[in-house]
């Protein structure tokens, strides 16, 4: 079954990629954005149909290498 | 799929093409085969209309090992030593996905040249974007630019040089030409011919999915509005798998298991083997199941047109597979045997046990449509008679700070620095000079690249547009020391369908071959991009011209920075105050037209040989080519970079001081001498019988032009480097 | 003295650093990713380029490969380990030093000559240098430092910043932070000074044709620090 | 309010970063893995509380600047 992941930018790391998005959207005319935050999406398609272990797995990738402790957080959002 | 006339030029295809091809095959083509005529024998991989012209390049010389016709031209170097270059254009999809067409863009003219044997050592690019005001430009700027910086960079190749120019008849349909140098040992280098029989067929690198199905015919045609539903077929590129890929094949290459090898670039499957068979004078038989896919059930037709990036085919001698495998295991890349060659002469492919089609080789090839296109000749524009009182209120500083901020003057910091220019250690010369340079590793020896173009003259009178770009290259090589040897050209242009295009084609690749045979200066390899245009309006016409050249002595190498205080700066060349076409002229006198400076290619020979000769004997502290914006930008340029100010002697000429410092006639260059030399340097020139003249000194800090006019250094410098910046910024 | 220099797949400046490294006196070897064992070193260095094509983040794959464990135990028991550009992500990723590399704040890579400054020379790396500011060279997309508070002022408390971007007469200010990097920050070390990550590029100045020679100032000092 | 927004290559269109992913996982022992895309995530802070027009503000973004429809898709995700 596919998981997918979410990881994002912890609230205090600067997201320089965010902020520009953010002022180039502003240049364009769209004037009512507060911010922008910009992070990465995952699908992994496993070998797994019991939806728990499926999820289990998925976080485990998401500690030992799709996301960087230190500076982002990880969400499991959605089992298809 | 039926397959019928509609379907045919639903493909791209004339309807008496397809009549052509069911003539020729005595039957109907199935869909597969009309898929792989319609990519041989479209603009991009058949040179239609083009081929008849192409002939006339000037393509030989002592020094070329390879003219056109191969992945890419050989020159020779000396000491065993070759370089092996070409520059390729990707402008549609650029200007669809300016990061991955550039970035692909950049990524198939490595493979061209890597495919031969030969470590990419150098990237250059030539880009054109439309108006600064037009809307897209920035965003396409950024895009290219990060585009070619992601694939190049990550390569590990580093871009020592470019063009950027931008121009409203740019604004829907960008330029982009990348070219790539590699060095290679005279007797280590790959082709493309297959020979012998029975020998297998191997694929190597990514796997096949469905991207860039049709991209080769997308090259070839117009933009329209429907240009929408042209989009899924641009190719994303993969960088790493392509550093992947250039390892593994100089590995499989160190040994003698190749016999052929080709990468597959624009018509990825179907032109790469039909090429290599074509050259061997052989068959080709594949099966269809053993490639490598991507995607879960694609079709024999997708796999022979999907152009999937960093993909190579390969014949191998018999018995070397496993050596070959290994290799290509340990780079984690895919390895397949997919076919052999044959001796009936015809492609044939095969699908689930049966064959889906079997074509004559040659009807592929040497049948493909060749048009004579109608041409117009076009006429030398009348020169402008400019009235004294226009240039009474222009002011000489206000003219410099408007010129050397322009556009297509200013820096291109922003761009190169974004770019690695040293990695592999032997960056001697970096972007922002005459040419870029690199030394030949571990040896004394360093090679100079250039690329260039001149649209504006092209599209003023293309016969001297064409001498015109050939002979800027080689001074831009003569400029930092090295002899010219041969060069590479990207012919862009519009429709080759529309006569004032076409001859313009025409008369562009005579101007050419009339420079590079005179200066010896041959065309090795190159490409040709037509219906560069939206809708009715082509673009103005852009022949991007690569040079290479070489320094036996790398610690002869020359740069345009002002050196020292008290030195003397000199006028090789003669200045006839030619303004029509030039910067000042379309940008200040707001005037389009007239003829642009004429080429004279005795003189251009005679200075440049001379400028190398006092080089040669070490006479010179630094030296520069004068090219758009005259004199007084060159001057400019050479204070900037050295930090130096220059005293300039009041003029001699009759002609008035605009003319004079901005005037763009050719074959003339700028150079700085110790006072001692002067004599000597005089004397060398008056015998070989070529125009000089003291322009100057340099000083500290200032320009000072007359008794009235001082404009620091410093200020010129912001001049000339902000432009770029805020308008990105 | 002996060097190993690791190839991951996507290195790029790997021979680069064999060069440098060769010509001021190491005898080097050149280690290949998927090996188990390093060779008996002096020094081992990660070199530049994208290894994994900087995909993911920087430096995460290549810190999972197999040498990586080799290396993460030999700066355990105390050796020498230097990560260049890339290397330096690779360390920051396998948590041989700490902190992470972000994007550069303009979102463009840079390549130039800048001016650091060396902060602490009390370590193998820059004992005995009789120079402050260098000028080295920089390539790099990802190489503006960043972490925590907390670890800023635990890195500060143990004198681990190595280098500091600064202007030539050695100024840290932030008109010459090139790339965003917290405090300036150019290099780091580890808690015990044996692992250093830095993001210029020594092996591109080490003859005076190239961009400068500070390069070989640094090289040659290192040598005769390990002897 | 916040609106979320993914954004994913096209079904046909390669995956470099996914494919290099996956074999990392793979090589790290999870080895159950069948396939990895990778896409991008944007949450975007827009000054407008009504959940409908909100997300028709994001798409719009979407459209104009965030997606290259030649090789990517959108899809609006949450609201929050
Ligand atoms: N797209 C680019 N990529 C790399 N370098 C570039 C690019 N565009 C311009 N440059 C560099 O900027 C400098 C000035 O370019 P140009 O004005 O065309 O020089 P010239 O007039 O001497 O031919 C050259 O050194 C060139 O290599
Ligand atoms: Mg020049």
């Amino acid at each position: 079954m596919k998981i997918s992941a979410i990881i994002t930018l912890k609230k205090d790391v600067l997201d320089p990629q965010g902020k520009v998005i953010h002022k180039t959207l502003d240049g364009m005319g769209f004037k009512d954005v507060n911010g922008v935050r910009q992070g990465k999406y995952f699908e992994i398609d496993v070998n797994e149909n019991d939806p728990t272990k499926a999820r289990g797995l998925v976080e485990d990738m998401c500690k030992k290498l799709l996301t960087n402790l230190v500076i982002e957080n990880y969400k499991i959002i959605e089992t298809q | 799929m039926l397959v019928n006339e509609k379907v045919a030029i639903e493909h791209g295809l004339k309807a008496e093409e397809y009549r052509k091809i069911c003539d020729l095959l005595k039957r109907v083509p199935n869909i597969t085969e009309l898929g792989i005529f319609s990519a041989m024998w479209n603009e991009h991989c058949s040179y239609k209309s083009s081929r008849l012209h192409l002939k006339k390049l000037h393509t030989k010389g002592k020094k070329v090992i390879q003219g056109p016709g191969e992945n890419a031209g050989v020159i020779d170097i000396e000491d065993g030593d070759a370089i092996v270059f070409k520059i390729e254009s990707h402008n549609h999809p650029s200007f669809i996905e300016p990061y991955q067409g550039a970035a692909t863009g950049v990524g198939g003219i490595m493979r061209d040249v890597f495919t031969m044997g030969a470590r990419p050592i150098a990237n250059l690019n030539s880009i054109h974007f439309g108006s600064p005001q037009n809307k897209k430009t920035k965003n396409l700027l950024r895009g290219v630019v990060h585009g070619i910086g992601g694939y190049g960079n990550c390569m590990g190749v580093p871009t020592i040089g470019g063009q950027t120019s931008f121009d409203s008849s740019y604004n829907g349909n960008i330029l982009v030409n990348a070219m790539t140098l590699g060095l290679v040992k005279k007797n280590k280098i790959f082709y493309s011919k297959a020979a012998g029989l029975n020998k297998p067929v191997i694929y190597v690198g990514s796997k096949t999915g469905r991207d860039g199905i049709h991209g080769a015919s997308m090259a070839s045609a117009n933009f329209d509005e429907k240009i929408e539903e042209k989009k899924p077929t641009v190719q994303v590129g993969d960088p790493f798998t392509e550093k992947l890929l250039l390892e593994a094949c100089l590995e499989l290459m160190s040994g003698d298991s190749i016999i052929a090898i080709q990468d597959m670039g624009a018509a990825g499957l179907t032109s790469s083997s039909i090429e290599m068979a074509s050259k061997g004078n052989l068959g080709i038989e594949i099966n269809l199941n053993k490639v490598p896919c991507r995607e879960t059930k694609m079709t024999p037709y997708e796999i022979m047109l999907s152009e999937s990036q960093e993909r190579m085919l390969i014949v191998l001698e018999n018995g070397k597979e496993d050596l070959a495998k290994k290799i290509f295991d340990k780079w984690n890349l895919d390895f397949a045997v997919i076919g052999k060659t044959t001796n009936s002469k015809n492609i044939e492919l095969f699908f689930n046990e049966k064959q889906i089609a079997n074509i004559p080789i040659n009807i592929l090839v040497e049948k493909s449509p060749m048009y004579d296109r109608k041409w117009k000749k076009s006429k030398l524009p009348k020169k402008n008679r400019f009235k004294k009182n226009i240039f009474s209120n222009l002011k000489i500083k206000d003219v410099l700070k408007k010129i050397i901020s322009n556009p297509n003057i200013c820096s291109k910091e922003w761009i190169w620095q974004q770019y690695d220019h040293t990695v592999m250690g032997d960056t001697i010369q970096k972007p922002g000079g005459d040419s870029g340079v690199i030394r030949v590793h571990g040896t004394d020896k360093a090679v100079a690249a250039t690329v260039d173009s001149s649209a504006v003259y092209c599209w003023a009178h293309p016969l001297t547009g064409g001498k015109q770009v050939v002979a800027e290259s080689w001074r831009n090589l003569i400029s930092v020391g090295a002899t010219p040897i041969a060069i590479t050209n990207c012919l862009n242009f519009g429709s080759p369908e529309n006569e004032d295009n076409m001859g313009e084609f025409v008369e562009c690749v005579e101007g050419i071959s009339e420079a590079s045979k005179y200066l010896n200066f041959p065309v090795v390899s190159g490409n040709v991009s037509f219906y560069n245009q939206t809708k009715e309006m082509g673009i103005k016409p852009t022949p991007s011209i690569g040079g290479v050249g070489l320094i036996k002595n790398y610690k002869k190498m020359m740069t345009m920075d002002f050196k020292d205080i008290d030195n003397l700066v000199l006028i090789i060349g003669k200045t006839e105050g030619h303004l029509d076409q030039s910067l000042f002229a379309r940008i200040i006198l707001d005037e389009k037209n007239g003829p642009p400076p004429e080429v004279n290619l005795f003189n251009e020979k005679n200075n440049g040989i001379s400028l190398l000769d006092l080089i040669e004997k070490d006479l010179i502290k630094s030296a520069h080519d004068i090219s758009l914006g005259g004199i007084l930008t060159a001057l400019t340029k050479m204070c900037i970079k050295g930090n130096k100010g220059i005293k300039l002697n009041k003029p001699k000429n009759l002609i008035n001081g605009f003319s004079y410092f901005f005037a763009e006639d050719q074959g003339r260059y700028i150079i700085e001498i110790e006072p001692k030399k002067l004599k000597e340097v005089n004397k060398i020139l008056d015998k070989n019988s070529v125009h000089h003249e003291e322009i100057g000194v340099i000083i500290k800090n200032d320009m000072i032009i007359d008794e009235k006019t001082k404009v620091t250094i410093d200020e010129l410098k912001s001049y000339n480097t902000n432009w770029l910046r805020n308008f990105m910024n | 003295m002996k060097s190993s220099v690791i190839t991951f797949p996507g290195s790029n400046c790997d021979r680069d650093m064999d060069v440098a490294l060769k010509k001021f006196g190491f005898n080097n070897k050149m280690v290949w990713h998927d090996d188990i064992e390093l060779p008996k070193s002096d020094l081992v260095v990660l070199p530049g380029g994208f290894s994994y094509g900087d995909y993911l983040r920087c430096g995460s794959m290549a810190s999972k490969s197999k040498i990586m464990q080799s290396v993460i135990n030999f700066a355990k028991s105390g050796g020498l380990v230097m990560g260049i550009c890339n290397g330096f992500q690779i360390l920051v990723e396998s948590g041989l030093v700490p902190g992470v590399l972000l994007r550069n704040k303009y979102l463009e890579f840079i390549c130039k000559n800048v001016f650091v400054k060396i902060n602490n020379k009390d370590n193998p790396y820059f004992k005995n240098l009789n120079k402050e500011v260098f000028e080295l060279h920089i390539a790099h997309n990802e190489g503006n430092y960043f972490c925590t508070r907390d670890q800023l002022k635990e890195i500060e408390d143990n004198n681990q910043i190595a280098i500091y971007y600064c202007n030539d007469n050695g100024e840290t200010k932030e008109i010459s932070n090139p790339n965003g990097s917290i405090n300036n920050i150019a290099g780091i070390f580890n808690k015990e000074k044996n692992v250093l990550g830095m993001m210029p590029h020594p092996e591109r100045m080490i003859d005076q044709s190239l961009s400068g020679e500070d390069g070989s100032i640094f090289f040659k000092n290192l040598i005769n620090n390990i002897k």
